[in-house]
């Protein structure tokens, strides 16, 4: 008998006879000729979006294809923090939506994602930016969000390590999330891909889609590496990559490739215990479960598509660290790399019909998509069984760059690399 | 990443900042509404080679415009962009 | 040797482990150090390893997972095992690599990972319960009930979590940055480094040797050879000698090339303090460099696998050629009787050495059929039993090594007595910095050995790095190498004389681990990654999950990603996976490997840039006369600005800040506001260029006369605002806000070179020529009378609201004179070079005095702003358009200009945006929050009554109230209106009126007055 | 003439040295800058200038001393100088009264004298350290007496030249508001170089 349920129980089983029993976390599929829907990339977002159109929207013929590996794109090399402290009103109850997925994900999926609701504080360090706080935590609270303001006295109560003493730009105090916090970013990838080959899905790795088939204007299935294969309805969710692959149906979009930095330190005992972002610099962190410092700043700032960055940046970022926090100056770095992001013209996503028939876009997720994970697939979903916008995600139409109607949190305009 | 800036010679990406595609032109005047907003918001964005515009701000303080391959960041060519927005301008007079 | 006999040599102090002859060390002086807590000696040039093993200690660390005591297993930096925590106090270093520590007087380590002690670890306790703790078990439990994760789980995982400790405090030590630049870039100072170096040093080219180890030679020092029938080592003394006499040469010992970047930058770590008790004065403790390089010569060797087998992590089972590393270079015997297991001739060579050095030789295991190699004849020049065909199945002793099973060719079992265990799975070449750039490697099955395929431009590979693992073909494989190098940054070469090396036999048959035939339960403790404790069952149940890509093994196993990045595990995983999944290794494919090659202080590549010098300070002109008055500091993006001048009696900041406000409303203030950026632009084309980047019409402004100017970004929202005073016909100075200053001066420059080069105009910064001085109240121009020179008429007519002129000040100094004002009272700007800016501050003081002057910081100056409706940077934050600020008519309707276009979009031009507006208080002391949100009175607290916020908010002592401006849904259209700031981050809901945002003055009488 | 605002040197710091390495302010002198307009024509502007000051606009990062040895042109960009002299800012007959009558219809001349500051680094040791933060090749045989580069010393920006050889002797021209924050940055170097 092999074992397919994860418990505590089932592990204390299989123990007793050798791990001999588990079951692959997913089959090895292999295209079929057609699907009623395939989804391009098994990141996060694709995955996610096959197992709530299988689950709740009763998909039935459904393929995730994968370029290489599932999880290897951003969805495995993000810095995994989830929180849904958003400002404008386009993007608040979509995160707080994602964060009530992400509360109950692992009994939902029977695969524990290690969401760890360990909190999220923002730190801020003059008049100005905590007026900006201000603004947005009440914000999070006129929608129901959790958001408490601290000041200096109680950030340093919570975070006594941080430099108070000596620091170029003082620490004013904070904004705090406590439902946010940080999951486990494999994790998501595989829990979703477990829970949807069990609910029939193929997830077909290896397979990568070079070419996007139109017939009388509409989409009608993928060329890929393995062979084509019929869609009914052709859902993109490759960020990183959305416009090399929405250029195959000849979509133009309102999108820049830009690679991300992140860094992982020498495991050490735990000591930082929620997520932490420094407001007078480029830099962020939390601590994974292992004991590494996870951290990063922000993005090298140029359009790429190599999954790595320079050293500015990342000098920049460990500026950023020491001046936050000095005594991790002997900590060292074990490890950094990149990561591809649609770094989108407004800094928010997409997720809407293309103008091409049968062809629909989930895209633009900048740096922040990881936390997106479960309400982007949801949302998706929803959009592709249904034909119309999740109510959630009624403002990430394409349409909103001619209208004006565009959602920049930060207020940088349309240039991708400031947002 | 280091860019050769045709005034100051090779230097650290670090003295620069960046811009963006090079290949997309401000509408003239009374441009269609489409226009413009291909022109501020939509993008080719590919894979391989990418002209693209740096400002070298800690620098000459000269715009420029970089050929660079987006896969590799392998940096082919660097001109003035004022150069190559005066010989256009010149061809669209004549 | 028993456990018993070891621990009386811990307790004699006594190094009872030396042997004669270690090269690398200085055995005439001794040098005291401890780990955990007891007293040891040592010589200089030892490692903290080297001097343990010196004194018999096996025991360095535990191991992540399941605590399980471990050794020293190599002599480099690839160790996983043997991480200690370095130093105390603020200078703890946790993980720190005990075979690449350096030994320095009074050097105080403790172990790490373990509790209550190193020999008793509470959590050994979790081994037993391996089978439950395999690859991934936290996937798959720990899920009920949902809430118990961040309550119970994630503390006791958190509690195992991590190996040493950080420091408590702040890091006391500096960290120091440069950038070098060099023709040609040689990593590792080994037989081909050295000759690499050497051929391209003598051609003249600029050539930098790194070397990450103290000493330069690599292998050299590790081996008992001979070169031109000298002790290899004394070569790499000369070759060192002869490279440092050479002007461009530059030699970096205790250097690490950690990374390949873009355009042949390369990072790189130089240790100038981590060997001694603490940095000199004013001395990093390490600096980081960057190196650009044109050509790059990756000469950084090979790293020796282990062998997977059930006990290969118990301490006393080490590398083969660390063993060598240890006899030769340390003069330390690791043990008084080995076994050595190898499948290949490499290893064989411990064997001789071992012997040599007196150590009996109790076994050698050879993987190999017999006849294969070289074993039978080292076996009898050792007088050592010789086993081919063979496998170690398991090893004795639990803290030590106390013996090994062998199962011989005829699959007999024989035990072997022994405390050392020196195995060799062949070697790895160091091919990391080949692959920064994302290139794979390729596997080649006779070297048994991955090796790069593709290189990064400027790159090439020598030695064993490129599987050159003879030192004769390793040296001329460098020599050529550095040759090349140099011609290709156009210098003539040609290639050195080279040593005589004996011949050495590199033969091998693949061996990865010795788990044929043995039951797989076995595999449990046969280790594959060792610090992360990754066995090779752990690789079978990921394979049987699925996780067949060696990146999902990686993940799901967390093989390789431990401190040592899988240095000397990550072939045997592949190898191990390749044969479950019944793949070529080659096929199965590597890891990704990631900088940096070794893990480098976040203080070395944070720099000196920390504390208060994180960012540099900007000073303002005034600085030094502010502080004087004992202004309180407010950083405004890099100034240091005053926020506000307390004086005695004051007890609170709005004290001062009231006074502030109502000296400048009732009498004269004045303000230093250099901060604001000042662009100056010339040019016949200089109107024509305003006129494209503001909103509004500029062709007809006056000489002499300033204007507010309104810039969007070319999306139609805006960007900045200041105003711009025409000097002469062609000549324009352009404020910008402080925020902006240096991004308007790109934009301008945008503006120019790419949109509209017909355009004739110069740009130049004068931000920091002028000392910028606002001089405001109904006192102003009387004050203003006692400091501009009296020829200058300053009359209202002759000098009215918006004039700007040229003019002199206290008897010639030339001076630039603005008639703007920010705090709508009668004001001017008054600009002189900044030299005297201080100056001008103090004569201000003296002149005003009578008429009560006192200086006001940024935050009297913010008050008066919002008394006055001006926008500032929380309006203009990015998101909110000239409509929104109240601007619309601006926008001129008769030209082009920068966002013009899209500022016309439905959304932009929408009445019902936030607009906006002034909010008063119903009860003026009820105090505006800017963040507050604003809803229709009375309407729920939900976010779909929200309809705009407060941007600014301030005391008015004019007023007497508390006011703010805010930007409110149809604004202009509600004037009269009641809302309701709600706060709910301070469980506050304010009533407030809906007024004009301009408080004060709403005529703007005072201004011209 | 100036009768009674006391000038105040943008650094308090006196000179200081580690070794023989000396980081020190220079004294405070004339500066313009040169923006050249494009409709005149460039060659024009060199021309004027070369007659004026008997010496060619440097087409190069570098910098040129006018044949009189009084006024220095420094390249700062494809289209603008600055011209450095020791005299009097803003004096009569000074050095922008002499370029507005040489070129003042050619270019924009604005006074950039207290812009910048100067700050001379000089000593067996000036290479190693202004190599700690100038991210430019500064070997002798790359950058000599007259190369100039506008860069980064570390964060700040600056425009640096070297004005001799021997001591080795680079001057950082820097924006006065910069200024102490630089001095410092140079001084920790200073210490940190001689390991
Ligand atoms: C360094 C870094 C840190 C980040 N930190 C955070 C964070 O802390 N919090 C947060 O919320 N977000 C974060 N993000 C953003 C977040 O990771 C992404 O927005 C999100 O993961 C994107 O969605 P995804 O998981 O579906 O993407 P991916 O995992 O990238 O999935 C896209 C998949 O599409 C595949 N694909 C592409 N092209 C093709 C093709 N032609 N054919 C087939 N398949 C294809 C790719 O291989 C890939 O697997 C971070 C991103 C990076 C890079
Ligand atoms: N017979 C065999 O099977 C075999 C196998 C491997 C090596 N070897 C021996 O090893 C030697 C090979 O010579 P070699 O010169 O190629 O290698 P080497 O190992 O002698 O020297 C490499 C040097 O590079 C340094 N290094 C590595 N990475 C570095 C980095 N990132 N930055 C700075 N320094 C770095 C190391 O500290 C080392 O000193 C020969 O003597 C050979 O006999 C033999
Ligand atoms: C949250 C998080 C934690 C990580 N922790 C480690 C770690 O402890 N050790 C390690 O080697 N890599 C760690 N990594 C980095 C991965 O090894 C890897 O670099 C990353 O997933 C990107 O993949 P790539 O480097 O193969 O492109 C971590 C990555 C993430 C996202
Ligand atoms: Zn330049």
């Amino acid at each position: 008998m092999q074992t397919d349920r994860y418990s505590l129980f089932a592990l204390l089983r299989e123990a007793m006879r050798g791990n001999t029993g588990w079951k692959p976390a997913w089959r090895k599929a292999t295209p079929a000729p057609t699907y009623d829907y395939v989804i391009v990339g098994g990141g996060g977002h694709g995955l996610a979006t096959a197992y709530y159109l299988a689950r709740r929207y009763g998909g039935q013929r459904i393929a995730v294809v994968e370029k290489g590996w599932i999880g290897g794109g951003n969805v495995g090399r993000n810095t995994t923090i989830v929180r849904s402290n958003y400002l404008l009103p386009g993007n608040e109850p979509f995160y707080e939506c994602a964060m009530k997925l992400w509360e109950g994900l692992e009994q939902d999926i029977n695969y524990n994602a290690m969401v760890s609701q360990r909190g999220v504080l923002n730190l801020f360090h003059n008049d100005a930016q905590r007026g900006a706080y201000i603004r947005r935590g009440n914000a999070m609270r006129l929608h129901g969000v959790d958001a408490e303001l601290l000041d200096t006295q109680a950030v340093r109560e919570k975070v006594p390590f941080l430099n108070f003493d000596d620091a170029r730009f003082p620490i004013r105090g904070g904004l705090l999330q406590r439902r946010g916090g940080t999951v486990r970013h494999d994790a998501v990838a595989w829990g979703y891909a477990r829970a949807a080959d069990r609910l029939g899905v193929d997830i077909i790795e290896n397979c990568e889609v070079t070419g996007i088939r139109l017939e009388g204007g509409r989409a009608v299935g993928v060329e890929t590496t393995r062979g084509f294969i019929g869609a009914g309805k052709l859902g993109l969710a490759c960020a990183g990559n959305s416009s090399r692959v929405a250029g195959m149906a000849g979509l133009r979009l309102p999108i820049e490739s830009h690679v991300l930095q992140a860094f992982v330190s020498e495991g050490i005992k735990p000591f930082i215990d929620c997520v932490v972002t420094f407001g007078a610099g480029h830099f962020y962190i939390s601590q994974s479960d292992k004991g590494g410092l996870v951290f990063g700043g922000d993005i090298d700032g140029y359009n790429s598509y190599a999954q790595r960055g320079n050293l500015p940046v990342i000098e920049d970022v460990c500026e950023g660290g020491m001046a936050l926090m000095p005594r991790i100056g002997r900590v060292r770095l074990l490890r950094h790399w990149g990561g591809i992001m649609d770094m989108s013209m407004d800094g928010s996503p997409i997720i809407d019909h293309t103008p091409v028939q049968g062809l629909y876009l989930n895209a633009g997720w900048c740096y922040g998509g990881f936390k997106a994970t479960p309400a982007s697939g949801l949302c998706f979903a929803h959009l592709l069984a249904r034909d119309e916008p999740h109510p959630v995600a009624t403002a990430y139409r394409l349409d909103r760059f001619a209208r004006g109607a565009v959602i920049d949190e930060k207020g940088m305009g349309a240039q991708p690399n400031l947002h | 990443m280091r860019l050769t800036c045709p005034f100051c010679g090779s230097r650290g990406v670090e003295e620069f900042t960046y811009r963006g595609d090079a290949t997309v032109r401000r509408p003239a005047g009374e441009a269609s509404a489409e226009a413009w907003v291909d022109y501020v918001y939509l993008r080719d964005n590919p894979a391989g080679p990418h002209q693209e515009l740096w400002y070298h701000g800690a620098g000459c303080r000269s715009w420029l415009v970089v050929t660079r391959d987006t896969r590799t960041h392998q940096i082919t060519e660097v001109r003035a962009a004022r150069a190559v927005a005066q010989a256009e301008h010149k061809e669209g007079a004549a | 040797m028993t456990d018993a006999h070891m621990s009386s040599a811990l307790a004699t102090g006594v190094p009872q482990h030396r042997v004669a002859g270690g090269n690398g060390i200085d055995a005439g002086r001794t040098v005291r150090f401890t780990f955990d807590g007891r007293q040891y000696t040592g010589h200089p040039g030892d490692t903290l390893a080297s001097a343990l093993l010196a004194h018999g200690v096996r025991l360095a660390g535990r191991s992540f997972k399941y605590h399980r005591p471990r050794g020293i297993l190599s002599a480099g930096p690839e160790e996983p095992n043997a991480l200690v925590e370095l130093r105390t106090g603020p200078r703890r270093e946790p993980n720190t690599r005990a075979t690449v520590a350096e030994l320095y007087e009074g050097l105080s380590a403790a172990s790490q990972n373990r509790w209550p002690s190193l020999a008793f670890d509470a959590l050994g306790m979790n081994g037993l319960f391996s089978s439950v703790l395999g690859a991934g078990f936290y996937y798959k439990t720990f899920m009920w009930p949902a809430a118990f994760w961040e309550k119970v789980y994630e503390p006791l995982i958190r509690k195992a979590a991590g190996l040493g400790r950080a420091a408590d405090e702040a890091d006391p030590d500096q960290y120091e940055k440069a950038t070098a630049f060099c023709d040609v870039l040689v990593v590792g100072s080994g037989p081909a480094g050295l000759a690499a170096a050497l051929a391209a040093g003598r051609s003249g080219a600029r050539v930098i040797l790194c070397e990450e180890d103290s000493l330069t030679g690599g292998r050299l020092r590790a081996e008992s050879r001979q070169l031109d029938a000298a002790p290899a080592w004394r070569w790499a003394e000369q070759v060192r000698a002869a490279l440092e006499a050479l002007p461009e040469v530059r030699i970096m010992e205790r250097t690490c090339v950690f990374g390949t970047y873009d355009g042949g930058t390369y990072g790189a770590l130089e240790r100038v303090a981590d060997h001694l008790p603490q940095p000199a004065k004013g001395q990093p403790r390490q600096r980081l460099w960057r190196i650009v390089a044109r050509q790059c010569i990756v000469a950084a060797g090979a790293v020796e696998r282990p062998i997977v087998f059930s006990g290969n992590d118990t301490p006393g089972v080490m590398l083969a050629g660390a063993v060598r590393t240890y006899l030769n270079r340390f003069g330390v015997a690791p043990g008084r009787r080995a076994v050595v297991y190898t499948c290949n001739d490499d290893g064989l060579r411990t064997a001789l050495d071992l012997a040599r050095a007196g150590v009996s030789v109790a076994a050698i295991v050879d993987s190999r059929p017999e006849g294969e190699g070289q074993g039978a004849q080292v076996a009898r020049a050792c007088g050592a039993p010789f086993l081919p065909g063979a496998a170690i199945t398991a090893v004795k002793g639990r803290m030590a090594v106390s013996g090994v099973s062998v199962r011989d060719a005829q699959g007999r079992e024989q035990r072997f007595a022994c405390d050392l265990l020196a195995m060799s799975g062949g070697w790895s070449p160091n091919i990391a910095l080949t692959t920064h750039q994302g290139m794979r490697p390729v596997y080649d099955e006779a070297l048994c050995a991955f090796l790069p395929a593709a290189l990064p431009p400027g790159m090439v590979v020598a030695g064993a790095a490129a599987g050159v693992f003879g030192t004769a073909e390793a040296l001329r494989n460098g020599a050529q190498a550095g040759v090349r190098a140099a011609q290709a940054c156009g210098f003539e070469a040609e290639q050195p004389a080279l040593p005589d090396a004996e011949p050495e036999s590199c033969a091998i048959a693949p061996l990865f681990h010795a788990l044929a035939g043995v039951p797989s339960a076995r595999w449990a403790k046969a280790f594959v990654d060792f610090q992360n404790d990754v066995t090779a069952k752990d690789v079978a149940l990921a394979a049987r999950e699925g996780f067949v890509s060696v990146e999902h093994l990686k993940r799901y196993t967390t093989l390789g990603m431990a401190t040592d990045q899988g240095k000397t595990s990550n072939v045997n995983a592949i190898a191990l996976l390749a044969e479950i999944t019944q793949r070529a290794i080659g096929q199965t494919g590597t890891t990704l490997i990631r900088p940096p090659t070794q893990p480098v202080a976040i203080g070395a590549l944070a720099g000196a840039h920390r504390g208060q010098h994180f960012k540099p300070a900007r000073l303002p002109p005034t600085h030094q006369w502010a502080e004087s008055q004992g202004a309180v500091f407010t950083a405004n993006g890099l100034w240091q600005r005053a926020q506000w001048y307390p004086r005695p009696g004051e007890t609170d900041w709005l004290q001062t800040v009231n006074r502030e406000v109502r000296t400048v409303r009732g009498a004269v203030g004045f303000c230093d506001v250099t901060t604001l950026g000042k662009i100056d632009i010339q040019g016949p084309d200089a109107a024509e260029f305003l006129e494209r980047v503001y909103v509004n019409a500029w062709k007809k402004l006056p000489i002499g006369r300033a204007r507010y100017g309104l810039m969007l970004r070319e999306d139609g929202f805006a960007y900045d605002d200041g105003t711009t005073a025409r000097l002469s016909e062609t000549h324009y100075v352009m404020t910008t806000t402080t925020a902006n200053a240096g991004g308007v001066m790109a934009h301008l420059e945008f503006c120019h070179q790419w949109l509209w080069p017909e355009l004739d105009v110069q740009f130049i910064s004068v931000t920091d020529e002028w000392a910028q001085i606002a001089v405001a109240g109904p006192q102003a121009r009387t004050v203003l009378r006692h400091v501009v020179d009296p020829a200058f008429d300053l009359s209202n007519e002759a000098f009215p609201y918006m004039a700007a002129g040229e003019v002199t000040v206290c008897g010639g100094v030339a001076a630039r004179l603005f008639r703007l004002s920010f705090s709508g009272e009668l004001a001017y700007e008054l600009a002189v070079p900044a030299r005297y800016g201080d100056a001008l501050a103090r004569r201000l003081m003296e002149v005003g005095a009578p008429y009560g002057i006192a200086p006001y910081g940024t935050e009297a100056l913010g008050v008066m702003r919002i008394e006055k409706g001006h926008p500032a940077g929380p309006e203009l934050n990015g998101q909110t358009t000239a409509h929104d600020l109240g601007m619309g008519r601006m926008l001129s309707t008769r030209k082009d200009f920068i966002g013009r276009h899209m500022a016309q979009r439905v959304a932009l031009t929408d009445p019902a945006r936030p607009t906006l507006v002034g909010l008063q208080p119903l009860n003026p002391a009820d105090q505006v929050v800017a963040g507050a949100h604003l809803l229709p009175d009375g309407a729920p607290a939900t976010a779909a009554s929200d309809q705009g916020w407060v941007s600014s908010a301030a005391f008015s002592p004019t007023l007497g109230s508390w006011i703010g401006l805010g930007l409110l849904s149809n604004g202009p259209a509600r004037h009269g209106e009641i809302v309701a700031l709600h706060n709910p981050l301070a469980g506050t809901v304010v009533r407030a009126r809906v007024v004009s945002p301009v408080f004060v003055d709403p005529e703007g009488a005072r201004v011209h007055g | 003439m100036v009768e009674s605002l006391l000038a105040l040197p943008p650094v308090s710091a006196d000179p200081v040295r580690a070794g023989d390495t000396v980081l020190a302010l220079a004294p405070m002198g004339e500066a313009v800058s040169l923006g050249a307009f494009a409709g005149a024509g460039r060659a024009a502007l060199l021309a004027r200038v070369r007659e004026t000051f008997g010496v060619d606009l440097p087409e190069q990062p570098r910098a040129v001393a006018s044949a009189d040895g009084q006024v220095t042109f420094v390249w700062c960009g494809p289209t603008q100088w600055l011209a450095l002299s020791l005299g009097e800012s803003g004096a009569e007959g000074g050095l922008l009264a002499r370029l507005r009558a040489a070129c003042g219809d050619l270019c924009a001349l604005t006074s950039q004298s207290d812009s910048r500051t100067t700050l001379r680094l000089s000593g067996p040791q000036a290479r190693e350290v202004a190599g700690r933060l100038v991210p430019v090749d500064l070997h002798d045989a790359v950058f000599e007496p007259g190369h100039v580069a506008l860069t980064l010393a570390g964060h700040i920006p600056v425009l640096i030249r070297q004005v001799a050889r021997n001591p080795v002797t680079y001057e950082f021209l820097v924006f006065r508001s910069f200024a102490e924050s630089l001095f410092h940055d140079l001084h920790v170097a200073m210490n940190g170089a001689l390991s």
